[in-house]
């Protein structure tokens, strides 16, 4: 079915009758092409490219719970393509174009929003880095823009510029990033693999890999074992507990991240803001409320809960940045696990295993990444070669010295 | 002695004092500290004659004070004797220690009491994390205080001093008063 | 009116206070929306989405329709719940969430369009033409949405942190929490009690029910005398236990003067973490409705909160109220609203065959289908075997069972399980170790089990901690069960609203079981439910009964949502705590603070740090006027800058020499005593990590200075190596940052001006060369510690003295130095120093870049085992060709700007391409031009060639020469001098 | 959260700064044979156990003792905590 304001209208004036399920739920086969394991963004994502660009057939995804229960479930719904190395900006440019053809491509709207973003620079020292970075951006094809001080208070005049302990000094803009429904971005992409064929299997968990001579057949489920020549896994936050069945280890820890949302408020912040001397990033949804999060827990935790000291560090953040917030309430807080990466930047490559495949490591990137990541994977799954945006996203880069470390943070991932 | 006039921690020509209802803040600049580490293999000394606390405490004797620091590490206090080469001395009587200087690493201030153990009990309650009721006299610890790194010594019933890095002095003279002058002002 | 008698209202006080401009008064005790409701007002507030008018439908802190903007200007409180906020004299709030009057709302047109948006519509349209959705759609999306507004005016009110411990605490000063903290409390156990509301008592107060015969307020009355004598409790009205986090902490508000007009005298709100031994969570439980069409009139609310009303508040919203039960519960409203002298319409019960409790109308076996009235229920539809008829009514109490408030319990995502008794989620086994539940909040509602169960929980908690506790005499109370019928929804055509706040009605649940977005989860999100500022509370288990419905499957298969903290909103002013603006983070400042401010330095946020930037002297314009200048004076005469800031750790033992060897690339344990030598120190992954100075003063005694920037964080690192990596050797380490002030002395006059402060200290070169260092006494006796070593190329020395004579000695240098030039200079002209010298900073040592980027590959020891010594030598990090260069524009009018990314002449522009970066730039007055530092590949060998530097981001394409990094005396001739 | 210090008792969490896995103690020889594969596996592997995990928390705002402490990542439960120089000493056969 396809959807269109012309089908609302006729549904609505017929008791919304003909609404058909957004996809099936199939039992699962006894073998496939391709399995994906992770019905989250990244693994729908996948699905959906594989077959939709790849031609790809016989493709289940694997889901332990419902779909869209990954970290596409939580998170602050940013998109944005403002990275500074040649590892990873022209990947999240790549991202950054599918999002904005997105919704006309899988039918159905994801709210993309194309509102801004802006990283805001409190030192000389941050301006360097930020003036290396937008050009940066400029040179993989996206867009930057540097702000003075007055330029900033153009956009928002209510942030603390005249008492705040680390003045605000400029900004780097992308108007091209923003953000998109989240849960919206994961029903598209399911709603278009089913469409194309792919069985989307729900409450199914893998809870092993059949592997023989160094080659994957395979994977053990809740629900049967289930065949497969390619087995991708695109499970992040449990990367580490997932690849442990297959015998390896990874450049990953998992970490819980928290996000806030407060309650419905007329608009007030119109696109996105970063703190560059505070843990503190806020949005406005659609609905009103204040979407921001800020620094990682930083302990290893597979919880999907956080602590207080963050709760208040980020609200500290948010109060020394934006001090006409104070009256709005904090409506709920979440946490998701991170897979945090060795250096910060995601893994997709084959592993050692053959028909073994692994999209991991997104740190608290992932969202922003699904449609490329999706993409690339699917590239990789179905071809053997990388996508050339993703091509640095190799396993063996740590051994070899090849790392992609935006912050400069080495390996310590409660850092990055 | 020098021609130099030194300066308080808190810039001034001389020590700072507040008070707020019952509580009383005062900068304490004539406090030497010396830091003691024990070397590989030393036994604990008896410095000055004071027996050294263990984790946690805080002891007075002699004239002199220690408090716990970490394992093998102490801080001495030498109330009255900034100006003094109190690290040397206490490097003469330890001398199988590392002693490092510490006077002027720190700010000292002082908090009393008027009105008994209760109001020293609040102003715990509002700047740091530790139970105040297990925190009798006697009692010392380094914790967090508003983003601040501090030692608290519980020296009596009515008295608490706190004391923090040198730098952060007129931020923890903040904290405190701030803090003191709001318990002040809350409604009955 | 409907103001009725008796009721906690302390009459003797009348309170002025306005809603939407209109004045009406009050008593203390009321909360607002008691007051509204007892000056006839039903109407107060409007839907989310469907703008549909609105009434007060609970007495709680789980209202979903009564919600305002509390107060006016900067202390406008948006999404105020009318009935928390406690009444106060002049007290002025504003209904929300509507364009025009509350009474016509002009977005009530989207009520009259509802079937167009109905459950995911959102999805569905709206893409075409692409560029409409962020210019046209969601524009107008985003301007129906929200809630209440923000002022965007900075809050005024201060707000505090505090913390708390405690053996015992009890959350909910109801009856089951009340008789745990007295059970607790008389033990001796330190207890703390925190209740939300302003008045202990919890449901009691609603009651009419009495405690061993006399009315609850006795027995309560009674219970405060001896709390207030009982040192070991705290007692906390107004505090909202809003989440559980791991290992027994709280995090609490206590709203200390919301209920007071402001400005405040103390603070507004207090954040309180409690650390607890124990806790008892007593929360109670809410309410829960019956849907069923145009249940949403002002006027229906739950019958719980209308027997608050009446019985607490001494008001009703209505002189002829009816009932909608399917339990006794029902009728317990009817019989206190009767007592009050309110006229009883009827009791619409769900159950066949149940009798009237007293002087009523009861509609046994039939329910209410229908509801008329578009701002306050003039009638309701009354069926029964299918036929109906209408009865008149202002007002609805809705008795639909009780969930309890297990929230709490499960914020460690523990999941209540399904007590099919009592038609409701009870806390589960798997909550948090250290909590247990009593009262209501367990399933136990009934004041008598109530009593009993938060009595028994303090003594199970007491007995796990040890402490034995007797239980108390507890009153004789009531013990009736409500003998509930699992009637969940009334059927029909009409909209029968779910959620309120959201508008979410039973029909948007089967259109999302239709489109198979039927787990909990996708029905939450899919349709909005429980995700308004009520979080659900009255809405998702009824919402969960209807898809069970749906499905087939029972309630507890069709799932549970997952309770996350806040258990209700908390401001962020609050949880941002007390100290913000200038106080968001500590100040540290150097020991020549005083002395820069008095002349008149401008002074710059480094870090925690302050310093001075630059010193402005009278008749400069700019700053780099005050620049320039500092910077020839130095390499002129001599200049003077406070390097306080950097990192100062002393190291002591017999193996200290031993340890810095494992710890810089370069060696240290050959550093003979009296000298210093610059020190590099790597990351484990082989990137450089930091760098300084190692002075080694004895042989069992080193100072090693660190960056300023990551003072902190190499400390930590040093304790890490000597604790955890080679705790075999012998070494002790101290920071002593802030014990000495650290002024550089910099210049060809240095030693000449040193010379003069210094006790008889030969400063001869032979004596005292480059790199060398000593204890020795200045200006006549006073400590201090001198370190020959330089950042600016020039002849320099770092002289330290005890931190309270920083201020003092720098102002003796100035003056004993005048006729030398001394002069202080500020960390712009540092900054240019040290790059006019090609010396790497933060920009260079960004944590990205290698030893043999910053060309310094060969100080990277491969005689000896280093932290990042073997992995420096991976393939990656070989393999770069990028090297720090000096960088001159060819035509000297043209800027050097840092971030600019460097190409070859020729070369197209973009990422494939990239050669390098500019880190740091600064006009150079020794130069006579702009000059940088980059890193570029091969770039020694590039050295003389022409190189482009692009800034697209600020239009810039500059042509630069390639040259040594050390644009000032390269050989070095002047610092051996 | 909650750690049980060895010295100092049950210590508030936001005193420390956390490191990571208790590995990290058993750093390999650089000058030994091998060197570059043992410090791939000991920098940048991980056993990200959803379960146990031994790892090392620094008393940064206390005491600054390294401690390796015992936590389930799942549910946070602490089951002990020691000082980490006396297993790293431990481990080197109790030297000194």
């Amino acid at each position: 079915m396809r959807f269109s304001g012309f089908r609302v209208v006729k549904e609505a004036l017929t008791g919304h009758k003909g609404w058909r399920p957004l996809w099936r739920n199939p039992a699962p086969q006894p073998a496939y092409d391709y399995v994906i394991v992770g019905g989250g963004g990244h693994g729908l994502s996948t699905a959906y490219h594989l077959a939709k660009v790849f031609k790809g057939s016989r493709i289940a995804v694997l889901e332990k719970g419902w779909l869209g229960s990954g970290n596409i479930g939580r998170n602050t719904t940013i998109i944005r393509s403002n990275y500074l190395l040649p590892g990873n900006e022209p990947f999240y440019e790549f991202s950054m174009k599918l999002w904005e053809n997105m919704e006309q491509e899988f039918n159905f709207n994801a709210m993309v929003s194309q509102r801004g973003i802006l990283n805001l620079i409190h030192t000389d020292a941050q301006r360097d880095a930020y003036r290396r970075r937008g050009n940066a951006m400029l040179l993989a094809g996206a867009d930057a823009e540097l702000l003075d001080r007055d330029g900033v208070r153009g956009m928002y005049p209510w942030l603390n510029f005249d008492n705040a302990r680390f003045p605000i000094k400029g900004g780097l803009l992308q108007r091209r990033a923003g953000t998109a429904r989240h849960d919206g971005v994961a029903w598209g992409y399911a709603r278009g693999a089913d469409l194309l064929g792919v069985d989307l299997i729900q409450n199914c968990e893998v809870t092993g890999f059949r592997i023989e001579n160094g080659r994957v057949l395979g994977v053990e489920t809740s629900r049967g074992y289930i065949g497969a020549k390619k087995v991708g896994v695109a499970v992040a936050g449990s990367s580490g507990r997932v690849m442990q069945m297959a015998g390896m280890r990874l450049p990953i820890e998992s970490h819980v991240l928290q996000a806030f949302v407060s309650e419905g408020l007329k608009p007030v912040v119109d696109g996105v803001i970063t703190f560059g001397a505070g843990h503190f990033y806020v949005s406005q949804s659609d609905k009103g409320g204040l979407v921001f999060g800020g620094d990682i827990d930083g302990y290893n935790s597979y919880a999907q809960r956080g602590n207080l000291p963050v709760i208040e560090d980020v609200a500290e953040g948010g109060m020394a940045l934006m001090p006409a917030i104070g009256r709005a309430r904090l409506l709920r807080a979440w946490g998701g696990i991170m897979d945090m990466s060795m250096d910060g930047s995601p893994i997709i490559d084959r592993t050692p295993i053959e028909g073994l495949y692994l999209n991991a490591g997104w740190c608290y990137g992932g969202f922003k990444a699904t449609p490329a990541s999706g993409y690339a994977f699917a590239q990789l799954l179905a071809t053997d070669a990388p996508h050339p945006t993703a091509s640095a996203y190799r396993l063996d880069r740590f051994a070899r010295g090849y790392v992609i470390d935006e912050k400069g943070m080495g390996a310590q991932p409660n850092l990055h | 002695m020098t021609d130099l006039s030194p300066i308080t921690a808190l810039g001034g020509a001389v020590p700072r004092s507040v008070s707020f209802g019952a509580l009383s803040l005062s900068e304490n600049t004539g406090l030497a500290l010396a830091s003691l580490s024990l070397r590989r293999g030393a036994s604990q000394p008896v410095p000055m004659g004071l027996q050294l606390p263990g984790p946690g405490g805080w002891t007075a004797g002699n004239g002199v004070a220690a408090f716990w620091t970490g394992p093998g590490q102490w801080m001495l206090e030498g109330e009255g004797r900034a100006e003094e080469s109190f690290a040397r001395e206490l490097k003469s009587r330890a001398p199988d220690c590392s002693v490092t200087e510490q006077t002027d690493g720190f700010v000292a201030i002082e908090i009393a009491s008027a009105a008994g153990p209760e109001p020293i009990r609040a102003l715990m309650r509002k700047l740091v994390n530790i139970d105040a009721a297990g925190f009798g006299p006697g009692c010392a610890t380094r914790t967090g205080l508003e983003h601040m790194t501090v030692f608290v010594i519980r020296r009596a019933e009515d008295r608490l001093a706190i004391i923090g890095m040198r730098s952060l002095a007129g931020s923890l003279w903040h904290a405190l008063a701030q803090a003191a002058a709001r318990l002040e002002g809350e409604p009955a | 009116m409907t103001r009725l008698s008796g009721g906690l209202i302390d009459r003797s006080q009348t309170l002025r206070f306005t809603f939407d401009g209109k004045s009406y008064t009050g008593h203390p005790g009321d909360t607002l929306a008691s007051a509204l409701l007892a000056n006839d007002v039903r109407l107060m507030g409007r839907s989310f989405k469907y703008h549909r008018p609105r009434g007060v439908f609970t007495a709680g802190s789980e209202e979903p329709n009564a919600l305002v903007e509390l107060r006016t200007g900067a202390r406008q409180e948006p999404n105020t719940r009318a009935t928390m906020a406690e009444l106060f004299d002049g007290l002025s709030a504003n209904s929300q969430n509507r364009v025009g009057s509350l009474n016509f709302d002009l977005l009530a047109v989207n009520d009259l369009a509802s079937p167009f948006f109905a459950a995911g519509f959102y999805y569905k349209t709206f893409m075409w033409p692409r560029a409409f959705w962020e210019k046209l759609y969601e524009p107008m999306i985003r301007r129906a949405a929200g809630l209440g507004s923000l002022s965007m005016q900075a809050d005024p009110d201060a707000y505090d942190k505090g913390f708390l411990h405690c053996d015992l605490l009890v959350i909910g000063g109801g009856a089951a929490g009340l008789a745990a903290a007295l059970t607790a409390a008389r033990s001796g156990a330190q207890v703390i009690l925190a209740d939300e509301d302003f008045r202990l008592g919890g449901r009691l107060l609603s009651e009419s029910h009495s405690l061993n015969d006399a009315p609850a307020t006795d027995w309560i009355a009674a219970l405060e005398a001896e709390f207030a004598s009982l040192p070991n409790l705290r007692v906390m009205r107004r505090t909202t236990v809003f989440g559980t986090f791991d290992h027994g902490i709280y995090g609490a508000v206590e709203r200390v003067s919301d209920h007071l007009a402001a400005p405040f005298a103390a603070v507004r709100q207090t954040l309180w973490r409690i650390t607890a031994k124990r806790a008892i969570l007593a929360a109670g439980a809410t309410e829960r409705h019956i849907p069923f069409a145009n249940n949403d009139r002002p006027g229906i609310m739950l019958a719980g909160a209308m027997r608050s009303y009446a019985n607490r508040f001494a008001a009703s919203p209505a002189d002829r109220v009816a009932i909608f039960t399917n339990n006794d519960d029902g009728h317990r409203t009817a019989l206190d609203l009767a007592a009050k002298g309110v006229e009883i319409a009827g009791v619409i019960d769900s159950r066949a065959g149940v009798r009237a409790l007293g002087q009523y109308p009861v509609f046994a076996g039939a329910m209410v289908s229908d509801a008329k009235g578009r701002l306050g229920l003039t009638r309701l539809q009354v069926t029964r075997d299918g036929q109906s008829h209408w009865l008149d009514c202002g007002a609805l109490g809705i008795a639909g069972g009780w969930n309890p408030n297990v929230h709490l319990a499960s914020h460690h995502r523990g999941r209540p399980v399904w007590d099919e008794t009592l038609l409701s989620f009870v806390p589960g086994q798997d909550g948090p170790p250290v909590m247990s539940v009593a009262g209501a909040a367990a399933g136990k509602g009934s004041t008598h089990a109530a009593l009993t169960s938060g009595a028994e929980a303090a003594l199970a908690a007491l007995s796990e901690l040890g402490r034995t506790a007797t239980l108390p005499d507890l009153p004789r109370a009531e013990d009736a069960p409500i003998n509930q019928q699992a009637f969940w929804h009334v059927p029909g055509k009409g909209r029968a609203w779910v959620d309120f706040q959201n508008d979410v009605t039973v029909k948007d649940i089967k259109l999302a079981h239709q489109e198979n977005m039927r787990p909990v989860e996708h029905l939450k999100r899919w349709t909005t439910l429980g995700m308004a500022t009520d979080q659900g509370k009255t809405a998702n288990v009824t919402a969960l009964a209807v898809m069970a419905e749906l499905t087939g499957k029972s309630i507890p298969e069709t799932g549970t949502t997952i309770f996350r903290p806040p258990y209700t909103g908390v401001a962020l002013s609050v949880l941002g705590g007390g100290d913000t603006g200038k106080h968001f983070r500590p100040t540290r400042l150097t020991p020549t603070h005083d002395w820069a401010k008095a002349q008149g330095a401008v002074f710059v946020e480094v870090g925690q740090w302050m310093r001075a930037q630059y010193f402005p002297r009278a008749g400069e314009t700019t700053w780099r006027e005050t620049v320039d200048r500092e910077v020839l004076a130095t390499r002129a005469g001599v200049g003077l800058c406070d390097v306080t800031t950097l990192g100062k750790v002393d190291v002591q033992g017999a193996d200290a020499g031993e340890f810095l060897n494992r710890l810089y690339a370069n060696a240290m344990a050959s550093l003979k005593v009296g000298m210093v030598r610059y020190g590099l120190m790597l990351r484990e992954d082989g990137h450089a990590y930091d760098d300084g100075t190692c002075a080694r003063l004895a042989e069992d005694h080193y100072v090693v200075t660190t960056t300023t920037a990551q003072a902190g964080p190499v400390y930590r690192h040093m304790e890490y190596a000597r604790q955890c990596l080679w705790p075999e050797l012998d070494v002790q380490l101290i920071s002593t940052t802030d014990a000495w002030a650290q002024i550089s002395v910099a210049g060809p006059n240095a030693r000449a001006l040193l010379e003069r402060i210094v006790d008889g200290f030969d400063l001869s070169n032979t004596a005292f060369p480059f790199m060398a260092c000593t204890e020795l006494t200045v200006c006549k006796g006073l400590r201090a510690r001198l370190f020959r070593i330089s950042f600016s190329g020039e002849l320099a020395y770092e002289i330290a003295v005890p931190a309270r004579y920083g201020n003092a000695l720098m102002a003796q240098m100035i003056e004993v130095g005048a006729d030398l030039g001394a002069t202080p200079y500020g960390t712009e002209a540092l900054g240019v120093l040290r790059i006019e010298k090609g010396h790497a900073a933060g920009n260079e040592l960004n944590g990205q870049t290698t030893a043999q980027m910053l060309g310094m590959g060969k100080m990277v020891s491969t005689k000896k085992d280093a932290i990042g010594a073997v992995m420096s030598r991976r393939e990656g990090l070989s393999a770069e060709r990028r090297i720090l260069v000096g960088l001159m524009p060819v035509d000297a009018s043209q800027p050097v700007v840092a971030g600019s990314h460097l190409f070859a002449p020729d070369a197209e522009q973009k990422t494939e391409t990239d050669l390098g970066w500019i880190t740091s730039a600064c006009f150079s007055p020794h130069v006579g031009s702009g000059i940088g530092l980059g890193f570029l590949a091969d770039g020694t060998a590039r050295i003389g060639q022409e190189i482009i530097a692009a800034n697209p981001l600020q239009g810039q394409s500059v042509r630069l020469r390639v040259v040594s990094p050390h644009f000032v005396d390269p050989e070095g001739g002047r610092l051996r001098d | 959260m909650l750690i049980p210090h060895p010295l100092l008792g049950l210590r508030d969490a936001q005193e420390f700064t956390y490191l990571g896995d208790a590995a990290l103690l058993n750093r390999p020889d650089g000058m030994a044979e091998g060197a570059a594969e043992a410090f791939n596996d000991y920098v940048y592997l991980r056993d990200n156990p959803a379960g146990v995990h031994r790892e090392l928390w620094f008393h940064e705002q206390g005491d600054r003792s390294w401690l390796i402490v015992t936590r389930n990542t799942v549910t946070h439960e602490i089951l002990g905590a020691e000082l980490a120089r006396d297993v790293a000493l431990a481990a080197k056969g109790g030297a000194q």
